[in-house]
């Protein structure tokens, strides 16, 4: 099969013409069933365990000594969470547009990467979950902002962004666990039924529920799937706007501004596409998926994502547009201090590595170096969490009160609460590589299968 | 009763199996099925059903449920339960609640729209009587199959045969019950 | 400092509160503080736990995070009802009784508030002279000071604990054979005594030994007003000034604002000429003459920073101006020679209503040159009067120096210590301490464990004022009578009762001492019934018609002759010239271990829990110095080690420190803190000292300050105007209210709670933080948090400069919570913890929140409040000592200022109960009420009577940040200048 | 492609994986997670309601068994005879020793039972009584307005005058609270009545609202959080 690989250029198509049904089946379940964990994988969730436990021993220790462990204070209450935060659900956000945007309109190379994106969805919405609660003075009381009263006669305030964000980061990630689920379904079935080892049969005929791939069955999949795609892509883009709104409807000068939902959800989007890219890319070489996940893939995210960054490009613009139209001192005050203040190096580097690098990718030589596109993805992903970590602290640290400006700086925790939280992130991602296909298998089948149906009209014509 | 769940056969492409279930739609069979390791095209244009419209009927009326439970919700418990003054705000702050209504719309709909899913396609359900077809496992993976019931009133295991030998089957046999 | 040697001395010694946690994992006593902060957590490190146990500890503490919500929830308790309840005391309802504090031997009237018995808070007498309602910082302070567990409660013996009766046994050994000796040897060194009964225990000493010798001594003293009255009037005098009376005021380097006895009514008084809106052209004008800024400087309407030198020059010239020396002296050549020519002709104007205040630090000469100026502008009788000094100076001993020789040359073989602490704050080229330990048999009167008690024989721990039977006199003369509030803890005794001792009684008892004195004098005065006088004099807290009878005086004739005969202090031309200077609340460092005083933001610096070199921004450029840098200070040979601070306003060539600090031994709040400035200073040069050397060390400090940014940076926070303007145009601000908003406004019918501060009547005093922390129990947070500006003063005095930094002139601006009709808090908060009542207050429902902190991201004003640890339950003041109605806030939850809510809600009620409305001022709050300028104002604003209504009425009447449409209900008065149109604004710098 | 393999092994079917049993667990699973969840909701909603939580009726054990039933309903003693701040403070007040010795210096001077009380007197140690309503700190309750708003004692502490021991009677819940703060008029009653355990509403008693009218009751400003947290 390397041999052919001439055949499949950037331009070439989403998948190898010489696959079929049975050669996908074969190679994406066998990843799973058959094939003996690799030394990498050791590697890698050994890594991602260790930031896991450092991520549980911050949290208990966040508990335990209360969040002023972190080294949020007043003016600047809130740190790094927040920026965590909004950094996660970005990432989140930006995985479950993928998947269900490009269903909608029915573009063929979503098809090599929906499960990657939704699953990176998972578990940084998991990680973004965690956040907001870890950051509570009292953690333990987070349960107030269910509508639940009992004994105490009151009800959460609803007209708090930060409920409306519990109400979408909550309705999400119970909607992102089904999404994904539902999407696995029919190649759990697959894997059962490829299973030779009894549990392997058992875990995965529970997870696969008795799905027999019905012709009526495949109907209502197909219908539930759409809404649900109909459902999620508006979905994603009102939870990452209300997480702007979390800023927007404050009164902060920096942050009181009706651009923050739009530029929070092309923020989303573009770390979305960076962290597919950056764990497609190893993960198709590690597991010789290069017949499946092609360089067409990998060259029509590496577009996206340019366009991506012009769209944030033009939202930087605005942001620095907006203050000297106002003319308000506040907010303009507030934005140089975010340039050339105490906090202008996370500007600069955020600028770097989100606008100024990715501009590289205009080359389709450095398109084509998957080394440069893996460290231009990564570039973003760091740029993404220091544009969220400089616009949560820089508008609070100088605000209407220059009495009370003060500058905040993480601790030991904050960088424990963000370190370990992408261990956990990764860990869960590592287990799900080496339990569930990669790549959804029955999906790729519809590519082939309509692959092979224009091959045989064209056949036909001629 | 027959002793046999129905009679079954394999095919290598979608296309035959397609061609299968036209005839049998035409011939007036009720209870059969078409199998396969994804929905393709052909396969659903030739067997007709209407889960698609119930599915989607069942999430636009949890979409609607969704959202006015979710509108709802917050009115009576900021206006008409807890009616306190916060920051000078209209009690009834509408805006302020669309955002969570929303949110609970498109959890509703999702949450009821896979519950119909499972519950149109009866699942979950481990053991289906369909499995213990030869070789079925591979219609998760790269054959079609059609079966017939043999509940079908029209069940007919010597024309079913025919149909399916001319359909070029690979295989054809009975499913025990 | 990086390389404390004291710090591992202290971390050994015992518990230190307020630290951060990476700290504390490194020192050796970590379970021990552990337990203290995390029970559960310590428990699990302490035992050699297995994983069992730590499942449980783990699983308690995430419980008690979601149980333990604010303090305690419902844990049943006993109750224990009196078994005879004493007549008077209502559970739920507070009383206040009437006593005094003294600073310096002057006294200042407190009331002070009780609940069950317990004493909780301090107010100021409205009775009382000095006082006149309002208190200090340090006043408010001082009942932390009365709880404050680390004071001396045990006698010890050459650093052991000893029983009091060994104690009272070497006294009376020693009685006899002093008695035989008619008391040679004896010697008494006290502070400024004004106390009527503790002069005439002296007195009856000296009957009893004539040999005696009395010394006094006080580490910050008022000697040179006393000195510079001998030199103008042939005698020492106190000055009673009339700031009232006065239209134009020169403050040379003045405390009146501060510190000065009676300041708290001379700021009264300053405050009733300056409300601008309400005296109009009748509004007085200040000038200001100072090294290092003053309260007073910064109110001034024009100010010169001038070196000591220059002040006495300046002086001079004004005297020559206003006729009061030889007119040539106005014709001197100098710097700033318009300014203080317009000066003088404005104070010439004023003839009669002209007051010139000359601060403590000055030199006798230009207290002298004071007194002729007020002289000449006809003061005297019209806005200064005289009095005997209310401390009459000792007859025999001297000073402290004297004793010192006495000690040295072994005259002195028992030694009675009453004054405060002399080890730490005797002169550094003294050695006091090394003579002190040569006297055979030395004792020591102290409240703590100091670095005095450390090198005397023996240390009896002295009663706080709030725990002992005393009286002492105010800056007036007036007496009054200091009664317990509770009964001392420990072996503790007053100086009263320690000099009974030495008369011969064995068990003295202060309040029969105190009380027989003054049946005497009642005798003498033939009052009648005394029981009835001094019940009287106890209820009013002063004995009433004991004001000092004002003396009709005239300078010395030959004044001038003198005045001309003082040359300028001689000054060496090298080096700096260093000022020593109290500090703002911990003044000679006798309250260096209140936590509340360390943590309240000095007015001018806003540093806490620190001191600095201060220096101007013009001198430290040109030693390359900035804020922050550590150096060295040279001075006469001496060294000392300090962090700079930067301050602007301060003269070029000063370099003013902070005493008080750097002390080695006192409670564990206080030790270590800052550096110890009397080091440097001398018996000759006790307030200036000229020729110091800075030199750069390496490292940097980290400060604590509750203040980064010190200008306005252009926004409308601080509306101002000069004084003309004003009277031409009332409406100059042009500030109209914005009322427009999506939403229908919400409306209060009934009371809409509302306060106005006046930025022209606040003088940056603190008291009213200090109060509000007492009344509201906010806790004390330590340094570390300070410098993660987690600060928890729910009110907060914004310092502004305004104009060059170089000359600036300062702005203060109480900021509590606004109150906002539309608060932003209220909306972003996901649970109702901060909601409105129907009185228009935003309140916080501790209890309801979670701490999600977005209300103070959201709050413009910055006003809010997060408790990142548990501080009130690492605070070591002890349980009883906490406001009853007021919760204490646990870890975790947001608070902020309530308008005192449990002060409005209580009065609410009472008026409910009666079925009334509430009347004005019927409620004030504890700002309010410590506030000795009535810049702060509260009540009702749908009330169109009351006087939050008429201040909010004013023209200059306007809401900070009034444009994002918060709607505050707490509004400003726009600050003032009444400029002298003859100096133009100072703003846009002093050009010479 | 390592290890991949594109052999199928031909078989009969896979129901040796799930026999027909499977689906009756998974049907028993389903009924099972959807009564756990059910039973969840219950537990949340439920236990904080329940008398395990509320304490309703906890009877704790004091040094003397007094009897509000004796002394109110029996000697017809008033309630502020002992409670003697009840009107113009926040707390009642808890009657000093003396005040039982008034009469019990001269009735049942031997009695057993109150021997604490006599120790107490004679050692001057108070009486330890076991608190029966106990409120959060962050809760400031004042007696003294709800007397003068005519809320009888029995509002809150139930038939306090029928009880041989007493015990608590109320949930002091915040809703329960609020129950009264939102809509007072069921709860009030004539001023003269308030002190009387055994008052019930006649046909001559004035209704609710004209009660509120008279004492000046605005239920709209009674919820507001300052009015209990401070």
């Amino acid at each position: 099969m390397p041999e052919r690989a001439a055949e499949l250029g950037y331009d070439g198509p989403v998948i190898g013409p010489e696959q079929d049904f049975s050669s996908v089946s074969a190679t994406l379940s066998d990843l799973v069933l058959e094939r003996p964990t690799p030394r990498w994988w050791y590697v890698g969730a050994g890594i991602s365990a260790a930031g896991l436990i450092l991520f549980v021993i911050a949290c208990v220790w966040t508990f335990v000594g209360g969040v002023g462990v972190w080294g949020v204070n007043i003016p600047v209450a809130w740190g790094f969470a927040l920026a965590n935060y909004v950094w996660w659900i970005g990432i989140a956000s930006g995985g479950t547009f993928i998947s269900s945007l490009f269903y909608l309109i029915g573009s063929d190379w979503r098809n090599g990467v929906n499960r990657t994106a939704e699953t990176m969805t998972l578990f940084a919405a998991a990680a973004a979950g965690m956040m907001p609660i870890l950051h509570l003075g009292r953690q333990g009381l987070f349960y107030w902002l269910f509508p639940y009263s009992t004994v105490m006669g009151v009800w959460p305030q609803f007209l708090s962004p930060l409920l409306w964000d519990f109400f979408a980061l909550l309705c999400y990630i119970l909607n992102s666990i089904v999404f994904w689920y539902i999407g696995l379904v029919p190649d759990c079935a697959t894997l059962r039924d490829r299973a030779t080892k009894r549990w392997q049969q058992i875990f995965y005929g529970i997870l696969a529920l008795g799905w027999r791939g019905s012709a009526r069955d495949w109907h209502g999949y197909k219908a539930t799937y759409l809404v649900m795609a109909g459902i999620m892509a508006p979905m994603v883009v009102s939870v990452h706007s209300i997480v702007g709104l979390d800023f927007a409807a404050g009164l902060i000068g920096g942050w009181h501004s009706t651009q923050w939902p739009p530029y929070f959800f092309i923020g989303a989007l573009y770390s979305g596409w960076a962290v597919v890219l950056a764990l497609m890319i190893p993960l198709r070489r590690f597991y010789s998926l290069e017949r499946i996940v092609t360089e067409r893939h990998l060259d029509v995210i590496a577009k996206l994502m340019l366009a991506t960054g012009l769209m944030l490009a033009y939202c930087y613009l605005l942001e620095a547009m907006e203050p000297f139209y106002t003319g308000d001192p506040t907010k303009v005050t507030e934005y140089l201090g975010s340039v050339f203040g105490h906090y202008g190096a996370t500007f600069w580097a955020r600028n770097t590595l989100n606008i100024f690098v990715p501009q590289l990718l205009w080359l389709p030589l450095v398109r084509r170096n998957k080394i440069a596109l893996e460290l231009i993805s990564i570039g973003i992903v760091a740029g993404m969490w220091i544009e969220r970590y400089n616009f949560v602290v820089s508008a609070l640290a100088q605000d209407y009160m220059p009495s009370k400006w003060g500058w905040f700086g993480g601790t030991f925790w904050d960088w424990a609460i963000l370190i370990g939280s992408a261990g956990m992130a990764m860990f869960g991602f590592f287990a799900f590589i080496r339990l569930l296909p990669v790549v959804s298998m029955f999906e790729i089948r519809e590519i082939i299968h309509k692959r092979r149906g224009s091959e045989a009209s064209k056949g036909n014509r001629a | 009763m027959t002793g046999f769940y129905g009679l079954i056969g394999e095919f290598r492409t979608s296309g035959e199996a397609a061609a299968v279930a036209r005839e049998l739609h035409e011939a007036g069979f009720a209870r059969w099925d078409v199998y396969g390791p994804a929905p393709l095209e052909d396969i659903e244009r030739a067997t007709p059903t209407r889960r698609g419209i119930v599915i989607t009927a069942i999430m636009f009326a949890a979409a609607i449920v969704g959202a006015c439970w979710g509108y709802f919700l917050q009115y009576w418990d900021a206006v008409i339960d807890f009616p306190i003054n916060v920051g000078g705000r209209p009690l009834n702050g509408w805006p302020g609640f669309i955002p969570s209504a929303w949110e609970i719309c498109a959890l509703f709909t999702v949450y009821c729209g896979f519950f119909a899913f499972l519950a149109t396609c009866r699942l979950p359900r481990l053991h289906q009587p369909i499995f213990a077809a030869p070789n079925f496992e591979r219609a998760t993976q790269d054959r079609f199959f059609v079966c017939v019931e043999a509940a079908d009133a029209r069940y007919d295991a010597v024309r079913l045969r025919e149909i399916f030998a001319r359909h070029d089957a690979v295989a054809t046999s009975e499913v025990p019950a | 400092m990086t390389d404390d040697p004291d710090k591992s001395r202290r971390e050994r010694r015992g518990p230190i509160f307020w630290r951060r946690i990476e700290e504390l994992a490194d020192s050796p006593d970590f379970l021990e503080r552990a337990r203290r902060e995390f029970p559960s957590f310590a428990a699990l490190a302490e035992r050699s736990v297995d994983r069992r146990r730590f499942l449980q500890l783990t699983a308690a503490s995430m419980a008690l995070m979601g149980l333990a919500a604010c303090g305690a929830e419902v844990v049943p308790r006993d109750r224990q009802p009196y078994v005879a309840q004493p007549p008077g005391i209502v559970p739920g309802r507070s009383r206040y009784f009437a006593t005094a504090t003294a600073l310096q031997g002057y006294g200042t009237g407190v009331l002070v508030k009780h609940e069950m018995g317990r004493p909780l808070k301090i107010e100021g007498n409205p009775d009382h002279p000095a006082s006149l309602g309002a208190t200090s910082a340090i006043g408010q302070a001082s009942i932390l000071e009365l709880y404050n567990p680390f004071r001396a409660d045990t006698v010890t013996r050459d650093g052991a604990i000893a029983p009091w009766s060994a104690f009272t046994t070497a006294v009376i050994e020693r009685r006899r054979a002093l008695l035989a000796s008619r008391g040679r040897g004896l010697a008494l060194l006290t502070g400024t005594v004004t106390s009527p009964t503790l002069l005439a225990q002296i007195g009856e000493l000296r009957r009893e030994y004539p040999a005696l010798t009395w010394y006094q001594w006080e580490a910050i003293d008022r000697g040179r007003t006393h000195a510079g009255a001998q030199l103008a009037y042939g005698r020492a005098l106190d000055l009673v000034p009339d700031f009232a009376a006065a239209d134009v005021i020169l403050a040379v380097e003045s405390d009146f604002l501060e510190s000065a006895p009676g300041h708290l009514r001379f700021a009264r008084e300053f405050a009733s000429r300056r409300r601008a809106a309400e005296v109009k052209e009748r509004m007085s004008r200040l000038y200001a003459l100072e090294s290092t800024p003053t309260l007073a400087g910064a109110k001034a309407d024009h100010r010169l920073a001038l070196a000591p030198p220059a002040i006495a020059a300046a002086m001079r010239r004004l005297a020559g101006s206003v006729g009061a020396g030889p007119s040539e002296w106005a014709r001197a050549a100098g710097p700033h020679a318009q300014t203080l020519d317009a000066i003088a002709a404005d104070l010439r104007r004023a003839k009669g209503r002209a007051l010139v205040h000359v601060g403590a630090s000055q030199e006798a000469s230009v207290h002298a040159l004071g007194a002729a100026i007020n002289h000449a502008l006809g003061a005297h009788g019209q806005t200064l009067a005289m009095i005997d000094p209310v401390a009459p100076p000792p007859q025999d001993g001297g000073s402290l120096s004297d004793l010192t020789d006495a000690m040295s040359r072994g005259q002195v073989d028992t030694l009675i210590i009453l004054a405060d602490n002399p080890v730490y704050g005797a002169a550094a080229d003294l050695d006091f301490t090394r003579a002190l330990r040569t006297v055979p048999l030395s004792i020591y009167l102290g409240e703590y464990a100091d670095e005095t008690a450390e090198a005397v024989h023996w240390h009896v721990p002295r009663t706080h004022e709030y725990e002992a039977w005393s009286d002492v006199r105010a800056f007036d003369g007036t007496i009054s009578i200091q009664q317990p509030q509770m009964l001392p803890r420990g072996e503790r005794h007053s100086a009263h009762e320690l000099l009974a001792l030495f008369s011969g009684q064995i068990t003295p008892d202060g309040r029969a001492i105190v009380q027989e004195y003054w049946q005497a004098r009642a005798r003498d005065a033939a009052v009648g019934n005394f029981d009835a006088y001094w019940t009287d004099a106890l209820r009013a807290g002063i004995v009433r018609d004991t004001a000092a009878r004002r003396i009709d005086i005239q300078p010395r004739a030959d004044l001038a002759r003198t005045l001309e005969s003082l040359d300028g202090a001689a000054t060496r031309a090298d080096g700096l010239t260093v000022l020593f200077r109290p500090d703002s609340y911990l003044w000679d460092g006798r309250f260096a271990d209140n936590g509340w005083l360390q943590e309240m933001g000095r007015p001018l610096t806003r540093l806490t829990w620190d001191n600095a070199a201060l220096l101007s921004p013009r001198t430290a450029r040109r030693l390359g110095l900035e804020t922050a840098d550590v150096v060295e200070i040279r001075l006469d040979g001496r060294l000392a080690r300090a962090p700079v601070w930067v301050l602007p306003g301060q003269a070029d060539d000063c370099v003013t420190l902070p005493l008080g600090y750097g002390r080695r031994r006192t409670g564990p709040v206080g030790e270590g803190v800052g550096f110890n400035a009397f080091e440097l200073r001398t018996r000759a040069s006790p307030w200036h000292a000229s020729g110091a050397i800075l030199r750069k060390l390496d490292g940097r400090h980290e400060f604590a300050v509750i203040q980064h940014e010190g200008r306005t940076l252009g926004r409308d926070l601080v509306r101002e105007g000069s004084l003309a303007g004003f009277l031409k145009n009332p409406r100059f601000l042009g500030y109209a209210p914005s009322r427009e908003s999506l939403y229908p406004s919400h409306p209060y019918p009934g009371i809409a709670w509302a306060m106005s501060i006046n930025l022209d009547a606040c003088i940056g005093c603190h008291a009213c933080v200090t109060a509000c922390q007492a009344e509201n129990n906010s806790p004390v947070v330590g340094r570390t948090e300070v410098s993660r500006n987690r600060e928890m003063h729910w009110l907060r005095i914004d310092r502004y400069y305004e104009g060059p930094l170089e000359s600036p002139e300062l702005v203060f601006q109480p900021v509590p919570c606004m109150q906002c009709e539309n608060a932003p808090c209220e909306v972003v908060c996901p649970v109702h913890a901060t909601v409105h009542d129907s009185q228009g207050v935003n309140v916080m429902v501790y209890n309801r929140c979670v701490g999600t902190r977005f209300c103070s991201n959201n709050c413009p004003y910055k006003v809010r409040h997060f408790n990142f640890f548990d501080y009130s339950a690492s605070d070591p003041r002890p349980r009883e000592s906490w406001n009853p109605e007021v919760t204490v806030r646990a870890r975790g939850v947001m608070e902020k200022c309530t308008y005192c809510v449990q002060r409005t809600r209580t009065a609410m009620i009472i008026a409910d109960r009666e079925n009334r409305g509430i009347r004005d001022g019927e409620v004030v709050t504890a700002c309010q009420q410590a506030c000795p300028t009535q810049a702060i104002v509260f009540g009702d604003q749908n009330d169109r009577h009351s006087a939050v209504s008429r201040r909010k009425a004013s023209p200059l009447d306007y809401a900070m940040l009034g444009e994002l449409n918060t709607r505050p209900r707490t509004t400003y008065e726009a600050l003032i200048r009444n400029r002298n149109p003859a100096l133009g604004d100072p703003a846009e710098g002093e050009h010479a | 492609m390592l290890g991949v393999s594109h052999q199928f092994r031909r078989t009969e079917g896979m129901a040796a994986i799930f026999s027909r049993r499977a689906n009756l667990f998974v049907q028993i699973g389903l009924v099972l997670f959807v009564l756990g969840a059910v039973c969840f909701l219950l537990l949340i909603w439920g236990v904080p309601l329940m008398n395990y939580n509320d304490q309703v009726s906890f009877t704790p054990r004091q040094p003397v068994p007094f009897s509000h039933k004796h002394h109110v309903s029996g000697l017809g003693i008033d309630c502020r005879y002992c409670h003697d701040s009840v009107e113009y403070a926040s707390n009642a007040g808890m009657p000093p020793t003396e005040t039982c010795m008034t009469c019990h210096s001269q009735v049942w001077t031997n009695a057993a039972i109150l021997e604490p009380v006599r120790r107490s007197l004679a050692e001057r140690k108070p009486l330890r009584w076991r608190s029966v309503y106990t409120l959060p700190d962050y809760v400031f309750f004042d007696h003294s307005i709800h007397i003068a708003k005519g809320v009888g004692c029995t509002e809150c502490h139930g038939p306090i005058g029928d009880m041989p021991l007493t015990y608590k009677a109320t949930t002091l819940y915040m809703s329960w609270c609020l129950a009264c703060h939102r809509n007072p008029a069921p709860h009030l009653r004539p001023l003269q009545a308030v002190f009387d355990p055994h008052w019930h509403r006649t046909a001559a008693t004035p209704s609710g609202k004209e009660l509120m009218a008279l004492y000046h009751i605005h239920p709209q400003t009674l919820s507001d959080c300052s009015v209990c947290h401070r």
